[in-house]
């Protein structure tokens, strides 16, 4: 293709000595037309965020370098031009956009003076002409009232917004090719949606070539034309994105988009009869309190919980599904009394266990247990993994023999070996490890189990295996669950019924296959029309 | 180099202000900067007779008398003293055109309020001094007729400047005297006059132009400085910021060097005949390990005089070879004793130890004990464990402790919670005036410093210690001294180490400043500016 | 540990620190071996010059070795720079502890109490304790410890609070693992490297505030340290400038070697501040 | 206003320190004035009320203070506030040069260092900053006394203002900023080593962030992302440093005021303090506490000055 803006072709990419493997990136060949998105698919430490990284000479030197092949931009060497060439094409012919935009935008600086900056390096203009520009670009990202935005700093931008903020900024200067490292990872579902759709309309616009780095095939389905799927540095297929979507040829694009959770709902079970437990009235507000030292004002008082009430029967999944700040990790903390609830009731087997005190909780304690969002922060990384497993039923009164033969089983049920019992966390990879965070869980024998986003952190093959697990556990132990996702396609597969939570009210409670098909609430049906890759069903 | 630019041009109008004047015997005009260490809480020299007040106040006050080095009585104030056949009244005759610095005359009135109203009652020593005066007349405004209830030669010894300073009546008069604001706004009569104090810096005292004495003072400008660190002091004197410095404000160590390697810097121990300070080792008498006197004699066996003097003194000062300062040699009043070995007998020490019965036991030890040392500074902590190890080697293990000044003050003093304590004391001009009150029954005065601390009493030795005071006969006086420096030596209560040979460090340039037997705590109206 | 001592080594600087450290306890626990005397005893040689009269190193004004004093002052100043430094962690813990772990009304009070210390000139402070108690070397660690623990307190506290909301914190409150365990078996581990990089730094500062103590006349008598030397020597700096300014050496290379270590141990422990990538 | 209680409970615990130490001010006035009789001395504590019951001794001292009124100084003769006064302008002088020179040198070492990473120009500066940091601050002064007063003769040796010239005017200001250079080099040195340190850590650390990749990813040049970017970010811990120092840095200003005879507050605490002057030390402990509330007050100010997510109340 004569026309390509970008031809990369048999670049390697090193690691520094000791890594898990030589080569980052391995014989990487990729090219890039005006005009079109190419997708990156891959799991974590598949190299695609160091090959976006390349394309910039932003390779974190000097251990990490690309060391063989060319980088071909409208004709030029990309590896082979001078530091200062390479300035200049940045962020005027190539500019990138990141994944968490709170730390890819300087704190104390505020959007318009990053923005200034661009046009300062890279084009003469005068002072009240870039902030024009400037104004301009935010209004072009459709940010509300461009006119302040110029001159606020990114903590006062919500997350949605600071990523506009930093398209517009790599859209300054009309560049031809944007490289987009997992852009709208780090956002809500309805704000990704946004996000996407800004990105594709600037495209269009402006005739500039995409290169979108991303884990998520939803995402590929909407946006890519072509798609380019890397494991371990490899690209192991490349084409268009229908081909790559619907017939992989690789086993292993084949293993990832089987994957990927479905969003039609999996047919719903029976109903148990017997409620274990039920939510009534829980409310939760955080902020207000002023201490006794400080006479300040009080601070802003937010509802993180109002007036929910739930039901949980016994052997049944309940979703509880929202964005960030709805209040379903609030709900979950309360539900478990990590957090005391400022009113209504949580009963379980007929006891109301907000009036407990720490002592008379304690017993409670084995019949609820959580499963936690984060693999890495859940375990405490000096404490050996039998301890992390075997305190639970100790606390609880077992034995030192019970606990230990307890824990040799819970790590095969949860599929470890029994030699993981004297490691530390670090050991473990990310699935692993919320392995161990399951069998830590299921160590006290729990009736009710709160998963907090179990599987958010996890590469998707990865996190189709942990929810294989939980729905094997669920049903070996007659488990009743809690379960917290933003994500419908999990919910899809995972849960028996739902409730969708906003700004910490429950706008809407029912069966899976009901909501999905007849969403009642408006909000409901918004998360259900951003989700990504709709139009695609395996 | 700007830097350097910078400073000469300060160093110059410096040397400008130090040189002016013509080249003359006496030159008058110049700022003498000098040392007062430490500075000093008030100037109210007549309430106290601490140090740093003493280097201060006989500039501004004047007293009825001064002394030369030889003792003699030289006018100030007073033009002449006439004393009665019995010695009961003494009377003084004042100079005629005196004048306060704030302009008011000068009269026998002031030095009847002086002695009767303040001296007698708020100075520190005052009311030993004066204690015979009953009462004094003015019979006019220049004469001055105290009235003594016994004779009372010494007194005669104690009418300097820094003794006894005249103060203005009309200034006290009425005032609770301790808390009157002349303390910190001196008004005197003496060559200079205080202009300002800035506390933690300097006080300058200026030039008082209507001085009674004719053409004094030659300097027009007196400052003491104060510099806490002993080191930076030595380098003022070294850099000639400062020209003077009594009482050791620069150590003998410095104060040598200076001397060897600096032209223009002279040490003298001249001006301290009337301060007689001697080191010595206080013990607890009355309970402890050091009851015993034989105990005592041995520590006084023991110790290596001439080796402290030479190493932490720098050879300044002398053995003492008695309870009394061999200065009072010259009235026939110092004679030798035994135990007083100037370089140690450690041998005979412990054959004395072991002749009571002290047994050593395996580690060596007789006896232990707690060791208080003044709190005055390195050289007497240095001076401290030198003597801990002495008393080491004859089996006395001591430790030592190291305070500050109000908690050892209220230690030894006070509580009397002490087994034995290095200290020095000023035995002063004569034995009554600064020795007695070591010894004395009557001088175990809980809660007063510088007393019988002790607790030493001996009947005996009271009976002498009176006749002493009272004696006017030379001969017969040197005789009761040698009786009670024979007792002291067998009982031992304290332990004289040796008589302290304190060091003025001066520039040469600075004249006329040591003719008076009062050193550093004279007036300087004499001195004068040399370049 | 094997991890933790590349990462150390490849510091070759701290590696530095490590040996004289190394040195400097040794030559500390062989005081009494290499010279047996007391370090106080006199000779009849004062002020020789180093190298003179059989003194490697000179002696003072009433001829005790110098040499002797600084290997018996080494034990003295290390021994206060750790015990200082383990009190002051210790109680920097307790507060910062249960500050940060409880917040509220106890963080409020406790912090405020901190504040107090971190307000007051800590030397001055540190003087007058010295002084009431009286110059001791109990006395001189006290003040030490008591001007110290508020910097731990406020570093514990803002480990705890980053910690105490940490997921393996919650999933132990789950188990129902009481506060007393979680603090000390779950948290606390998990804050260790900034509480070693700080206290190795407190050992130095210890050292140098001993002798600062010892500089204004604030030392023991009864015992030998560098600070000791320092004061005793200094009015002699112009006359024989060995005196104190060999102890000064020793304290300037051991608070070096103590820094060079914190580094690397910083280094080590703490990969956030590694260097730039 | 938070200060408040904390600046009262330092004096409040500083009282009861004091009194629980041996000896009171008249003992050591008695003392140095060589003797005094028992009943004077009565006389003089009851004047001073010493021989009141402490509880109310405190009581009046914190009525005083509450009216602003800091007590006499008996041993003195002067109210406390005119005898802390002229030392305060002493110390804040003092304090003043040595802050700028500690932190702004600080920083631009630091800076310095950061951007030469592993050049010799940063082990040069890192070696200056641990020899720095490692010498006790009294050695320092002593030898910049030898070395620039006595064997050059730059600076004087000791005190604020030649005592001999008494200039007035612009020479005078002269005169005191020549006599201020040596004690400030002296007490900056370690804080400036502590700075270099920690800018230059601080440096480091903020090139790792993600705001500097987007800079260069902008193409913007190393010395805009040093100088805008990363500096300004690097800065915040220093000065939270600076202000937390400030209670120490006045409190190590003793050393450094009695070997340059400066006539600052530590060095008249540390007088106060061996004299039991119990109101003017209490004056002190006040009077500095406010001053490192008030500093850490402008650091706060600098701070949100610097970092636009704190916000000013």
């Amino acid at each position: 293709m004569t026309n390509s803006l970008l031809k990369i072709s048999n670049v390697d990419i090193s690691l520094p000595e000791g890594s898990e493997r030589l080569l980052a990136v391995e014989n990487l060949c990729i090219d890039l037309v005006p005009g079109e998105t190419l997708c990156i698919v891959g799991e974590s430490g598949s190299g695609k965020s160091l090959t976006a990284r390349a394309l910039m000479g932003l390779l974190p030197a000097p251990h990490v370098k690309v060391t063989q092949g060319q980088i071909d931009f409208c004709g030029e060497d990309l590896t082979k031009v001078t530091e200062r060439r390479l300035r200049e094409i940045r962020g005027s012919e190539i500019s990138m956009i990141f994944q968490e935009p709170m730390t890819a935008l300087n704190p104390v600086m505020t959007i318009g003076g990053q923005i200034d900056e661009i046009f300062r390096y890279h084009v003469s203009m005068s002072a009240a002409e870039r902030r024009e520009r400037a104004i301009q670009l935010l209004d072009d990202v459709q940010l509300p009232d461009p006119a302040q935005i110029v001159n606020s700093y990114p903590h006062e931008l919500s997350g949605g917004q600071r990523q506009r903020a930093m398209i517009a900024m790599a859209l300054a200067l009309e560049p031809k090719i944007l490289i987009a490292d997992e852009p709208t990872t780090a956002l809500d579902v309805t704000t990704q949606a946004q996000i996407l759709k800004l990105i594709s309309d600037m495209q269009a616009v402006h005739q500039t070539g995409v290169l979108f780095i991303t884990h998520d095939f939803g995402v590929v389905a909407d946006i890519a034309d072509r798609v380019a799927v890397m494991q371990y540095g490899h690209v192991v297929e490349t084409g268009t994105v229908d081909k790559v979507l619907n017939n992989p040829e690789h086993p292993y694009t084949q293993a990832l988009i089987s994957s990927v959770p479905s969003l039609v709902p999996r047919s719903a079970r029976a109903r148990s009869e017997e409620t274990v437990l039920e939510v009534k009235n829980v409310n939760k507000t955080f902020g207000g309190g002023s201490s006794f030292f400080k006479f300040g004002k009080p601070s802003r008082v937010v509802d993180a919980v109002k007036d929910v009430t739930i039901e949980l029967r016994r052997g049944e999944t309940l979703g509880v599904v929202g964005e960030s700040g709805s209040g379903k990790s609030t709900l979950a903390r309360c539900i478990i009394r990590l957090m005391d609830s400022d009113s209504g009731q949580i009963i379980l087997n007929e006891v109301n266990i907000c009036d407990l005190n720490r002592a008379e909780m304690r017993p409670w304690r084995a019949k609820i247990q959580m499963v936690f969002q984060d693999p890495f922060a859940s375990l405490n990384p000096r404490v050996k993994i039998g301890q992390i497993i075997r305190q639970g039923p100790i606390i609880q009164g077992a034995t030192q023999e019970e606990a230990e033969a307890r824990t040799l089983e819970l790590l095969e049920i949860v599929g470890l070996d029994e030699r993981a019992f004297n490691r530390y966390p670090h050991e473990f990879s990310g699935g692993q490890r919320q392995r161990i965070g399951i069998a830590r869980a299921l160590a006290l024998n729990p009736e009710i189990l709160v998963a907090d986003e179990p599987v958010s952190a996890l590469d998707v093959s990865i996190q189709t295996q942990i929810l294989s697990l939980l729905d094997e556990i669920r049903t070996k132990m007659n488990l009743s669950m809690v379960f917290i996702t933003h994500d419908l396609r999990v919910a899809a597969q995972v849960c028996d019924r739902l409730a969708v939570m906003r700004y910490g009210e429950i706008v809407e409670t029912g069966a899976t296959a009901d909501i999905f098909d007849a969403p009642q609430h408006s909000y409901t049906r918004d998360l259900l029309a951003a989700v990504p890759g709709q139009n695609w069903e395996r | 180099m700007k830097i350097t630019k910078f400073m000469n041009a300060v160093m110059m109008t410096a040397a400008i202000t130090f040189g002016g004047g013509a080249v003359q015997a006496q030159q008058s005009g110049g700022s003498l900067v000098f040392l007062v260490q430490p500075e000093p809480p008030t100037m109210a020299g007549y309430v106290s007779t601490s140090g740093p007040i003493g280097l201060l106040g006989p500039k501004i006050y004047d007293g009825l008398f001064d002394y030369d080095n030889d003792g003699k009585m030289i006018p100030v104030l007073a033009e002449s003293v006439d004393m009665s056949e019995d010695g009961k009244t003494v009377t003084f005759n004042l100079r005629k055109g005196v004048t306060w610095h704030d302009g008011k005359p000068f009269t026998s009135a002031d030095v009847q309020f002086t002695i009767m109203d303040v001296l007698k009652k708020v100075h520190p020593r005052g009311p030993n001094s004066f204690k015979e005066v009953s009462s004094i007349d003015t019979p006019d405004a220049h004469t001055v007729v105290l009235n003594l209830d016994n004779p009372a030669p010494y007194m005669l010894r104690a009418l300097s400047a820094y003794e006894s300073p005249m103060v203005p009546k009309h200034l006290l008069e009425g005032e609770d005297i301790k808390s009157a604001k002349l303390a910190n706004n001196p008004v005197g009569t003496g060559p200079f006059k205080f202009t300002e104090w800035k506390k933690g810096q300097y006080i300058r005292l200026d030039k008082n132009e209507t001085y009674w004495k004719e053409g004094r003072p030659y300097i027009d400008r007196i400052v003491g400085r104060f510099i806490p660190d002993a080191s930076t002091r030595a380098s003022a004197m070294e850099k000639g910021e400062v020209l003077y410095a009594a009482y050791n404000a620069v150590s003998n160590v410095e104060a040598v060097r200076l001397n060897k390697e600096k032209d223009n810097i002279s040490i003298t121990t001249d001006g301290y005949s009337m301060i007689n300070p001697m080191a010595l080792i206080e013990f607890n008498t009355k309970e402890g390990p050091f009851t015993d006197a034989v105990v005592r004699r041995a520590i006084s066996t023991a110790i290596d005089r001439q080796f402290m003097l030479d190493t932490i003194f720098f050879g300044y000062g002398n053995p003492a070879t008695s309870a009394l300062s061999s200065n009072f040699a010259a009235t026939g009043l110092h004679a030798e004793m035994p135990h007083y070995p100037a370089n140690g007998d450690v041998a005979a020490a412990n054959k004395m130890l072991d002749d009571a019965g002290y047994k050593k036991d395996s580690d060596g030890v007789r006896m232990t004990a707690m060791f208080d040392l003044i709190p005055y500074g390195e050289d007497w902590k240095r001076g401290g464990q030198y003597i801990q190890q002495v008393l080491g080697e004859i089996g006395i293990q001591v430790e030592l402790r190291y305070e500050d000044v109000p908690t050892w003050l209220k230690r030894i003093y006070h509580n009397y919670d002490f087994e034995m304590n290095l200290n020095y004391f000023y035995q002063l001009a004569d034995p009554v005036l600064g020795v007695h009150r070591h010894y004395g029954t009557n001088m175990i005065r809980k809660g007063t410093h510088f007393v019988n601390s002790s607790r030493y009493s001996n009947a005996g030795l009271d009976a002498l210690l009176g006749a002493g005071m009272k004696e006017p006969n030379a001969e017969s006086r040197s005789a009761i001294y040698l009786e009670i420096q024979n007792i002291l030596a067998r009982d031992m209560p304290v332990v004289n180490l040796f008589e302290l040979e304190f060091l003025t460090v001066y520039n040469t340039k600075l004249k006329g400043a040591y003719g008076s037997a009062m050193g550093a705590y004279s007036s300087f109206g004499d001195a004068y500016l040399e370049e | 540990m094997n991890d933790f001592w590349k990462l150390f080594s490849r510091n070759r600087s701290a590696v530095l620190g490590l040996l004289i450290l190394c040195l400097v306890i040794f030559v500390a626990s062989i005081a009494s071996l290499i010279y047996p005397g007391d370090p106080f005893l006199y000779s009849k040689y004062p002020l020789s010059k180093p190298g003179e009269n059989g003194f490697l190193l000179g002696s003072d004004s009433i001829g005790r070795d110098v040499a002797s004093g600084i290997a018996h002052g080494a034990k003295t100043s290390l021994l206060i720079g750790l015990i200082a430094t383990f009190a002051a962690v210790l109680i920097g813990v307790i507060f910062g502890a249960l500050a940060g772990y409880y917040g509220g009304l106890v963080d409020d009070v406790l912090m405020r109490v901190t504040e107090v210390f971190q307000t007051i000139p800590s030397f001055i402070f540190a003087i007058l304790l010295v002084a009431i108690i009286k110059p001791s070397i109990e006395s001189v660690v006290i003040a030490i410890t008591v001007v110290s623990w508020p910097a731990v307190a406020r570093l514990v506290r803002g480990e705890f609070l980053a910690l105490k909301n940490r997921e393996f914190v919650q999933a132990c409150h789950t188990l129902g693992m009481s506060d007393y365990r979680i603090m000390l078996k779950e948290i606390l581990p998990n804050c260790l490297s900034p509480i070693i990089v700080i206290g190795s730094l407190m050992v130095a500062t210890a050292i140098l505030i001993e002798s600062g103590l010892a500089f204004l006349g604030l030392g023991d008598p009864n015992v030998m340290s560098w600070g000791f030397q320092i004061s005793d020597g200094r009015s002699m700096l112009r006359v024989a400038w060995w005196i104190c300014t060999f102890p000064g050496i020793a304290i300037l290379i051991t608070v070096l070697a103590i820094n060079l270590v914190g580094e690397g141990l910083n280094d080590a422990l703490n990969p956030r501040l590694r260097e730039r990538n | 206003m938070q200060g408040i209680p904390i600046i009262l409970a330092i004096v409040v615990m500083n009282f009861f320190l004091l009194n629980l130490a041996e000896g009171d001010a008249v003992d050591v006035l008695a003392g140095e004035a060589g003797s005094a009789t028992p009943e004077y001395m009565e006389k003089m504590r009851a004047k001073f009320g010493l021989d009141q019951p402490l509880p109310v001794q405190l009581a009046v001292y914190l009525k005083n203070v509450v009216q602003l009124d800091l007590g006499y100084s008996f041993r003195h003769e002067m109210p406390v506030h005119e005898l802390i006064f002229d030392r305060f302008w002493a110390t804040l002088l003092l304090m003043t040069s040595t802050i700028i020179l500690a932190v702004g040198f600080g920083i631009l070492l630091g800076l310095f260092a950061a951007v030469n990473l592993n050049t010799w120009k940063d082990a040069l500066i890192s070696v200056f900053a641990l020899i720095t940091y490692a010498t006790p601050l009294f050695w320092v002064g002593l030898m910049m006394i030898i070395v620039f007063s006595i064997k050059n003769d730059w600076f004087p040796t000791s005190g604020m203002e030649n005592s001999a010239a008494f200039y007035e005017g612009f020479d005078r200001v002269k005169d005191i900023a020549h006599h201020l250079v040596l004690p400030t080099i002296t007490l900056s040195l370690f804080y400036l080593a502590l700075y270099t340190r920690m800018m230059r850590a601080s440096m480091l650390e903020q090139y790792g962030q993600d705001y500097v990749v987007t800079a260069r990813a902008k193409g913007l040049s190393e010395r805009r992302i040093t100088f805008v970017h990363v500096l300004r970010n690097a800065l915040l811990p220093v000065v939270t440093m600076a202000g937390v120092q400030v209670g120490a840095l006045i409190g190590g200003s003793v050393i450094v005021e009695s070997v340059f005879a400066w006539p600052g507050l530590g060095m008249l605490a540390f007088e106060s303090l061996f004299a039991r002057d119990l109101n003017l030390l209490l004056g002190i402990f006040l009077l500095s506490s406010v001053l490192v509330v008030a500093v850490n007050l402008v650091v706060d100010v600098i701070y949100c000055f610097l970092d636009p997510r704190i916000e000013v109340n």
